[in-house]
């Protein structure tokens, strides 16, 4: 039974991934005063490409072919395993924090050795920036599941979600922080503004895409906007998880998906509307703001151990 | 006659006797000296053997006669022969004569605190003499040490050699003669090999100079 | 079968070969004679030698001439060592002294003199080893050092002549305190035995040394230590050794570095345990032990530093001597066996290495290691014989060195001296980076253009290949009669002890003791 | 078993021996070893695996040594170790079938005679149950395996063949200093005697943390790891992936049976955990992040076994950790993490050798600047380096990603109800482990992308061709073992736990609900498998959509990279340097650890050799080396991090100039005046009468 709503929230994602884009990307005209293309441009787009024909690069091989099925396919499991819709997760074995981080370090591998393997030094440093940003946010975000699984008593997502769901998740003030820290970490990993715009090609840090046309572009965009739409829904799983259904019953169900889309639509605009009102961060001071969120994070480790 | 005192007196010659081979300045000289510093040895064994009673020290003091105031004076007279004159045979030592009498007489007052620190029964009525010969040991020790010429260092280990018979009459005058004979015969083989090799150094090396020795290094 | 006359017939061979080559003249008789009445004694030597140890590990104590000459277990031990190094160096001295007589270094006279003076060197250390009168074995100490003087100056070069100066006039001077030290024992002995004649007998002065003075024993040993150290090679007074072994030739460095260091240490040993019964063992084990270590700590960063071959080779016996003093000073069963198979161990390994460093030095005629490298592509049997023999040198397993250092650290862990152990394993790693460079540096690499490629001549290598043999058989398995021997030698180096005669195998409850005073104190936590 | 394991020790012995003698013809000789090597490697296998399933055979013979006799134990750990060593060793010996035609004129009868020797002692190191046999035969596995690292004598292996003999003794001492503590406290040489003895606390401390440091030093911990890129690297392929994936782990095996099993009479302390984590969690840290500024490929790899002994440790630490604390199953979760490890890293380490021998063996080089585009030449080699590279990146399905995650169950289960400061160590392992995993993902798409991707940088890496059938096979054989310890774990996993639990004498822990695996502590579950399966539905679903989109709309290729307008050349590829340079700038501090540790060492020889200078040879500074021309590469190389080579161990050299620096002084005390040397005699003389007088 919960593979079907596995599969269904899968399903889910793909489809609305594009829609958040859209709407982020409306959000930021408005700020600038313009009208801005409407909410469904990149439907339009990711439709026009899949039909364009593909220009292959002269030196690349078989792993440009691969890259973006495995960019894809990794996000769309790991939007599958999340406890989203239920508070359980729908596919236990696909909720084990671990899994989840090192499942996110398989498209990141290959995005970077496409990038490499496309022989031009533009994409390669766009691939080699984005391995490091990985790198970056990585302690920090191990570090705050590291305070959910022992407050939480389990590494697998689903029961964090349980027991952050009850408030019976013990060291109440180490779990807030570890909220805080956990949000900007997602931030970053969902490539806004102050660390990368993720939309637009032409920056360096989605210099990859650079490589590619056609459907394969296509289907590399549409991972990107799942990627952060997957990001986004890991932090509103863990830290936000109220209101999803306890028990697998049809309307509970129902009510879970609603709040749920209310829920990421929030986050969406609230990232959006930070993304707007500040300016680039040049990419060496990255690390000054990296070692910040882990700052946090270890607070709230200070706080855990503490045990307040 | 023939009392303990005698041998003190014959034991102060010994130190006297030393001092002036260490001094002498050329070669034949020292022989000479060393040779007449032999006699006052025989003379000590003598003593010795009268006083203690022990036939082995009169048949010790007439082979020392044989070998130390006769053999081993020819054998280095002979050498000087052999190496001739001009190869610095004669070379100052490197410290001037008061220097060196001033150490020899430090050396003779340590020994006679060492010695009287030590209670031994045999030696009791020959402590001075005893210290004599530890000091006459030293002597021949700083006779090499002091020495620039190797052909006066032989003189050195000659004198050490003295000092060494000298306590072995003390301490051991009933020890069996065959063992005092062995001491004997290696003392003048080692003087042959000395001579010896001073007349290589001399043939081969062209030079007597302890100084010039000292190319192996580290 | 009489004992008593074998040690005699023992003794016999080399003096009668040596005044044999001496009589003969030296222009008109060619070398084979020489070398023919050389190699007979050579085998004398050996085949008594060894009915002589075989006999003496069955236990039953060899007396000759009426207590003058005594081989007990402990004196076996070294005589074994004699009675293999010296036919092996003496065999390798044979394409040696050749090859010199070709290279024109040696001329006929040179040659009768090296052997007649081997000969003789061989009968003074056998004197050495089995002389029971005190004052003898100093005699037969200067006697090596006399007998030697000429076989370091056999090459008329001025380096030589210095180098045999300094030898006999340092060694003369030190051994000369030993003399003191002697004559110590000996009065303090004739003053409380009843007949003074027996006093000079070392087994004679065994049984009621507990009862002489003490003080007067103390400065014995340390006179005698100091004076027999000379000729062993302890620290401060080994100043002789790498000049006499860098100007001699190699089969007798072979010689002085492999059997007479260990003749000295047995003198010195004697004198231990003389001391110990006396004394208890307490000051004499501080006394080696202080030598020991600085012997081991200076020698290591010569070593290191060496760069002509032979003085290397001289610095690592001063080192692996000092070694010996530490096992002494570590003392109990364990330290006493360390030391023993450590003399054995080393002599086997330093003829070896000595043996070999002439073979290399009959190829690149130098001995600087800087102008040496690849051995091994220049002379390959030469070449792997050399980088075994270094590894030997540098203690690792297959090799007979790495069972007595194992031993040595055991004993010093289990007496929990842990200040000289680090020391000592400080300067052990040391001593295994220079042999390990000297082995990267001159084994391995190109060879100098200059050098003519081809091995020496097979009989320079059979005697290194019956060394390397002995060293690997003694790394692998202790053969059972020498340990048995070991342990009868250590018995009498612990009879000093009261306790309970030790019974057969030694090893066992060597450790075993270890064990039961380790006990109580757990039990009382 | 334990006969079969005989059995196979001598057959490569004599192997050895043959191809020694017959070295001359060269072919025979090579097969000779070979052949021999795999038949002996196929037997030991066999046993070793048998063993994991039966009960400890423990066999002793009167030795030849008269205090202590021949005595050898196999028991599951034993086995697991031989098992892993005897697998590498057949895939070894058979790339070797075709890697050694190079090793001809070096002399392949001593490559042959040595490795089969150094097969043969390590299998007996795990083997030997008895202090003085298992010291000879650690000492003899250093040493052959030193034969075969300098076998080429070029300068830099000499160097790095140096430096790895002094450090192996340097461990073998410390380890041999704390076998013979244990020996005097128990009496006797035999383990069996140390494992029933109950030893003091401070004995047992002092035993534990001598044999950690003594085996540290062997299996490359951080205090102790500038060995293993000198070293490793240096050996033939074949060799360091037997060295890198076998050797190093005797130091792993030497420390659990240390701890476990000689001192477990007495229990452990709670220290000894915390000091393994630690070392593990900053040896693998500072492994991966050296290993980024590294261009050599093998040295690369050398740097990662650094790295993935660290992981190894951090296993076995909360293991010690769990022993200690008197909490089995934390204990047998550790242990198993540990473990596991311990063989992943055996499979994807020697596979990741092989692939670069295979580099070596087609370009000639082993320099990342001057390969790339090599996947379309060495199609095998490549798929199976990229396998190799994903698996040491613990990407999910493979087996890197079950023995971390089993580790890292281990670390959160451990703080889980661990004590305040217990939970700050385990957060910072976690926190080191995740560094690490990241850092490797970046490090491995360098390696793997630079080398095998884009185009061809230089003609070397142009004419480059597929490797022999033999090396492909190795390849092969180790990438599906990599496949198979990752899908199959459900099946590996319960008996690496059975063997944790012979190790702690409990109960083996259930790991295993059909086919996922399941960490009761910490309440979570995965399954590699099913993974798998999922990933594969999925990615092909979207491969075929992708495709299908391309069937309609065609797929053109240009020869041309796109480069923003401008024409593409060969010199805007990325180079190592490149990444290297990025990581700097985050990982600064960590690079400034070792290039401070180095420049102290210089300065502290400089300040002693000044010391010990005699006035009058005052050296005079030595003439700055005029800078050659550097030509664009080399430049480019010189703007990231220097290659390793050119700031070799300058710790390690300064040593060794401060030791010649005190043989110099010491020296002096020879000058050559033997008159002075009397006066030393006498000095000698009086100093120990005074002696006398003080001891009076």
């Amino acid at each position: 039974m919960t593979i079907i709503i596995a599969i269904l929230q899968a399903i889910l994602l793909v489809a609305i991934a594009p829609l958040l884009s859209g709407i982020t990307r409306k959000i930021r005209a408005k700020m600038h005063a313009r009208t801005g293309t409407s909410i469904f441009q990149d439907y339009y787009d990711l439709a026009k490409l899949w039909k364009r024909c593909e220009v292959k690069e002269g030196g690349s091989s078989i792993v440009s072919r691969l890259a973006p099925p495995i960019f894809l396919g990794s996000f769309i499991l790991l939007a599958a395993g999340l406890p989203l819709v239920m508070q359980a997760c729908p596919v236990p074995i696909l909720g084990d924090i671990i899994t989840v981080l090192y499942l996110m370090a398989l498209p990141r591998f290959m995005f970077a050795l496409a990038a490499i393997d496309s022989a031009g030094s533009y994409t390669a440093i766009g691939g080699v920036r984005e391995l490091l940003v990985g790198v970056l946010v990585e302690p920090s975000l191990i570090l705050v599941l590291f305070v959910m699984a022992v407050a939480a008593g389990s590494t697998n997502v689903g029961v964090m979600a349980l027991s952050v769901a009850n408030l019976s998740a013990y060291p109440f003030v180490a779990v807030v922080v570890a909220g805080v820290a956990c949000a900007m970490a997602c931030y970053i990993e969902m490539g806004k503004l102050p660390f990368d715009l993720a939309e637009a090609e032409q920056e360096i840090q989605e210099g990859p895409l650079a490589a590619y046309s056609g459907p394969s572009l296509a289907m590399m965009k549409l991972g990107v906007s799942l990627k952060q739409l997957v990001v986004a829904s890991l932090f509103v799983a863990i830290f936000v998880p109220f209101g999803a259904a306890a028990t697998a019953a049809p309307l509970e169900l129902l009510i879970g998906l609603a709040v749920y889309l209310g829920k990421v639509l929030v986050v969406f605009l609230i990232a959006s509307v930070i993304e707007n009102a500040v300016m680039r961060v040049r990419y060496k001071f990255l690390g000054r703001y990296t070692w910040f969120v882990v700052g946090i994070a270890s607070l709230s480790l200070v706080f855990l151990v503490i045990g307040i | 006659m023939f009392s303990y005192p005698l041998v003190n007196v014959l034991g102060a010659c010994l130190i006297i006797t030393s001092m002036m081979v260490v001094l002498a300045r050329t070669g034949r000289a020292s022989a000479i000296l060393y040779s007449l510093q032999s006699l006052v040895l025989v003379g000590v064994l003598a003593s010795l053997g009268a006083v203690t009673g022990s036939t082995e020290l009169f048949t010790w003091s007439a082979t020392a006669f044989a070998t130390k105031v006769v053999l081993v004076p020819a054998i280095l007279l002979f050498t000087l022969k052999k190496i001739g004159d001009d190869a610095q045979a004669d070379l100052p030592p490197k410290l001037n004569p008061m220097k060196s009498v001033a150490l020899v007489a430090v050396e003779v007052f340590v020994c006679f605190v060492a010695v009287s620190g030590i209670d031994l029964p045999t030696a009791a009525a020959v402590k001075p003499t005893l210290a004599v010969s530890l000091a006459h040991f030293f002597i021949g020790l700083t006779c090499i040490v002091i020495q620039r010429s190797i052909f006066k260092q032989i003189f050195g280990y000659c004198l050490m050699e003295n000092g060494s018979h000298v306590t072995l009459a003390l301490l051991a005058p009933q020890a069996p003669e065959l063992v005092e004979i062995g001491v004997a015969t290696d003392a003048i083989f080692a003087v042959i090999i000395l001579a010896v090799l001073v007349w290589r150094m001399a043939h081969y090396a062209h030079t007597l100079d302890a100084d010039d020795l000292c190319e192996l290094k580290g | 079968m009489d004992y008593s006359l074998l040690l005699l017939i023992l003794m016999g061979c080399p003096v009668a070969a040596a005044l044999l080559i001496a009589v003969l003249p030296a222009k008109s008789t060619p070398r084979g004679v020489f070398e023919a009445i050389h190699v007979l004694s050579l085998a004398g030597v050996a085949a008594s030698g060894l009915t002589l140890v075989v006999s003496a590990f069955m236990g039953n104590d060899i007396f000759a001439l009426g207590e003058w000459f005594h081989l007990d277990g402990l004196g076996a031990l070294f005589l074994g060592l004699i009675a293999v190094i010296a036919p092996c160096t003496g065999i390798y001295s044979l394409p040696y002294v050749a090859h010199d007589v070709a290279d024109g270094k040696l001329g006929p006279s040179q040659v009768k003199q090296y052997y007649a003076f081997f000969s003789l060197f061989v009968f003074s250390m056998v004197l050495a080893v089995t002389s029971n009168n005190i004052i003898m074995m100093w005699v037969s100490v200067e006697a090596t050092t006399l007998s030697t003087v000429f076989l370091v100056g056999v090459y008329r070069t001025k380096l030589a002549l210095e180098a045999a100066w300094k030898y006999v006039i340092v060694c003369t001077a030190g051994v000369a305190f030993g003399l003191f030290g002697t004559l110590l024992v000996y009065a303090n002995a004739a003053d409380i035995m009843a007949d003074p004649h027996q006093a000079v007998f070392w087994t004679a002065i065994l049984p009621n040394a507990p009862f002489m003075d003490h003080s007067l024993m103390m400065i014995a040993f340390v006179f005698a230590a100091i004076g027999f150290g000379t000729k062993a090679g302890l620290f401060p007074m080994h100043t002789w050794l790498p000049d006499a072994h860098s100007e001699a030739p190699s089969p007798v460095s072979a010689l002085l570095s492999g059997v007479l260091l260990k003749c000295a240490i047995l003198i010195v040993l004697r004198f231990f345990i003389l001391a110990a019964a006396n004394v208890g063992d307490e000051f004499p084990q501080t006394v080696m032990m202080i030598l020991g270590v600085l012997s081991v700590c200076y020698a290591a960063f010569e070593v290191y530093k060496q760069n002509d071959l032979k003085r290397k080779l001289a610095y690592s016996s001063c080192e692996n001597v000092g070694l010996i003093a530490v096992c002494f000073g570590i003392g109990g069963p364990l330290g006493i066996i360390a030391g023993l198979v450590h003399c054995v161990a080393h002599g086997l390994t330093k003829a070896l290495m000595f043996c070999l460093s002439g073979n290399v030095m009959m190829k690149y005629h130098t001995r600087d290691l800087s102008k040496i490298s690849g051995i091994i592509s220049v002379a390959p049997v030469t070449g792997v014989l050399f980088a075994a023999g270094c590894l030997a040198l540098a203690g690792f397993p297959p090799f007979a060195m790495f069972v007595s250092e194992m031993f040595m650290i055991l004993a010093g862990v289990a007496a929990e001296v842990w200040w000289a152990v680090a020391l000592v394993l400080v300067a052990l790693v040391v001593v295994i980076m220079a042999l390990v460079r000297m082995i990267t540096g001159s084994a391995l690499g190109r060879a100098p253009e200059g050098v003519t490629r081809g091995d020496v001549p097979v009989l320079a290598l059979v005697p290194e290949a019956v060394l390397l043999a002995l060293v690997v058989l003694l790394g692998v398995a202790l053969p059972g009669p020498l340990a048995g021997s070991i342990e009868e030698a250590s018995a009498i180096v612990l009879s000093y002890e009261d306790e309970n005669p030790v019974n057969d195998s030694l090893f066992e409850d060597a450790l075993a003791t270890l064990a039961v005073d380790e006990a109580p104190e757990e039990v009382f936590e | 078993m334990l006969e079969l394991i005989l059995l196979s020790l001598g057959f490569s012995c004599v192997a050895g021996v043959l191809s020694l003698v017959t070295s001359k013809a060269h072919a025979a000789s090579k097969t000779i070893a070979c052949v021999g090597g795999m038949g002996a490697a196929a037997l030991s296998f066999i046993g070793g695996l048998g063993a994991l399933f039966q009960a400890a055979t423990y066999v002793s013979w009167a030795g030849p040594m008269p205090f202590t006799n021949f005595t050898l134990l196999l028991n599951p750990l034993a086995g697991l170790l031989i098992a892993v060593i005897a697998a590498l060793a057949f895939v070894a010996w058979l790339y070797g079938l075709s890697y050694f035609d190079e090793y001809y004129e070096t002399g392949i009868g001593v490559i042959g005679f040595f490795m089969n020797l150094f097969i043969a002692s390590m299998n007996l190191v795990i083997l030997a149950d008895n202090a003085f046999w298992f010291l000879v035969f650690f000492e003899l596995m250093s040493l052959t395996s030193y034969v075969l690292v300098i076998i080429d004598q070029t300068e830099k292996s000499l160097k790095g063949g140096f430096l790895y003999l002094i450090m192996a003794h340097i461990g073998f001492l410390m380890i041999a200093l704390s076998f013979f503590a244990m020996a005097s406290a128990t009496g006797s040489l035999e383990f069996e005697a140390f494992r029933t003895h109950a030893f003091a606390p401070g004995i047992a401390t002092l035993a534990f943390v001598l044999a950690f440091f003594g085996f540290g030093a062997k299996a490359g911990m951080v205090p102790f790891h500038s060995w293993l890129p000198q070293a490793h690297p240096a050996a033939p392929s074949n060799v360091s992936a037997l060295m890198s994936g076998g050797m190093i782990k005797i130091g792993i095996f030497g420390i659990c049976k240390v701890c476990f099993d000689l001192l477990g009479a007495a229990g452990g302390e709670i220290g000894w955990g915390v000091l393994v984590i630690i070392i593990g969690a900053v040896s693998s840290v500072l492994g991966v992040v050296y290993a980024l500024g590294e261009h050599d490929l093998k040295s690369l790899l050398a740097y990662h076994s650094v790295e993935n002994i660290g992981i190894i440790l951090l296993g076995v630490g909360v293991g010690i950790y769990g022993w200690a604390a008197g909490l089995p199953w934390l204990a047998a979760i550790g242990l198993l993490a540990g473990l596991y490890h311990l063989v992943n890293h055996a499979m994807f380490k020697g596979l990741l050798f092989l692939g670069a021998g295979s580099v070596l063996h087609a370009t000639g080089t082993r320099n990342m600047e001057v390969l790339g585009g090599l996947a379309k030449a060495m199609p095998v080699t490549a798929v199976c380096f990229l396998i190799g590279s994903l698996a040491i990146s613990a990407i999910p399905p493979l087996n890197g990603f079950v023995s971390e995650w089993f580790t890292y169950q281990g670390l959160i289960g451990a703080a889980m109800d661990g004590d305040i400061f217990m939970r700050i160590v385990f957060a910072f392992a976690v926190v080191a482990l995740a560094i690490t995993g990241a850092l490797a993902v970046t490090c491995f798409v360098k390696a793997f992308g630079v080398t095998f991707l884009a185009r061809p940088r230089s003609e070397a890496a142009e004419r480059a061709h597929e490797v022999p059938a033999p090396m492909k096979a190795a390849m092969v054989i180790l990438t599906v073992a990599c496949i198979a310890l990752g899908l199959g774990a459900a099946w590996v996993a319960p008996v690496v736990s059975s063997i944790a639990g012979s190790m702690l004498a409990t109960a083996a822990l259930p790991v295993v609900e059909g086919v996922t695996l399941v960490s009761l502590d910490t309440v979570s579950v995965v399954s590699p498998l099913i993974m798998a399966v999922l990933m594969a539905v999925v990615i092909a679903l979207c491969a075929l959509a992708r495709n299908a989109a391309n069937q309609k709309a065609g797929v053109k290729s240009d020869p041309d990279t796109w480069a923003c307008g401008y024409q593409a050349d060969l010199s805007m590829e990325t180079l190592a340097s490149t990444v290297g340079a990025n990581v700097k700038t985050f990982m600064g501090p960590l690079y400034a650890i070792r290039s401070g540790v180095n420049r102290a060492g210089e300065a502290l020889s400089r300040l002693l050799g000044r010391a010990l200078e005699p006035e009058g040879e005052k050296a005079p500074a030595a003439p700055a080396k005029p800078d050659a021309p550097i030509s664009r590469y080399d430049r480019d190389r010189t703007v990231g991090i220097a290659p390793a080579e050119q700031h070799a161990p300058a710790l390690s050299n300064s040593v060794l100039s401060v030791v010649s620096d005190l043989g110099a002084w010491f020296g002096r005390m020879e000058g050559g005046d033997f008159r002075t040397y009397i006066v030393y005699i006498v000095g000698a003389l009086v100093f120990f009468l005074a002696l006398i007088i003080l001891v009076r």
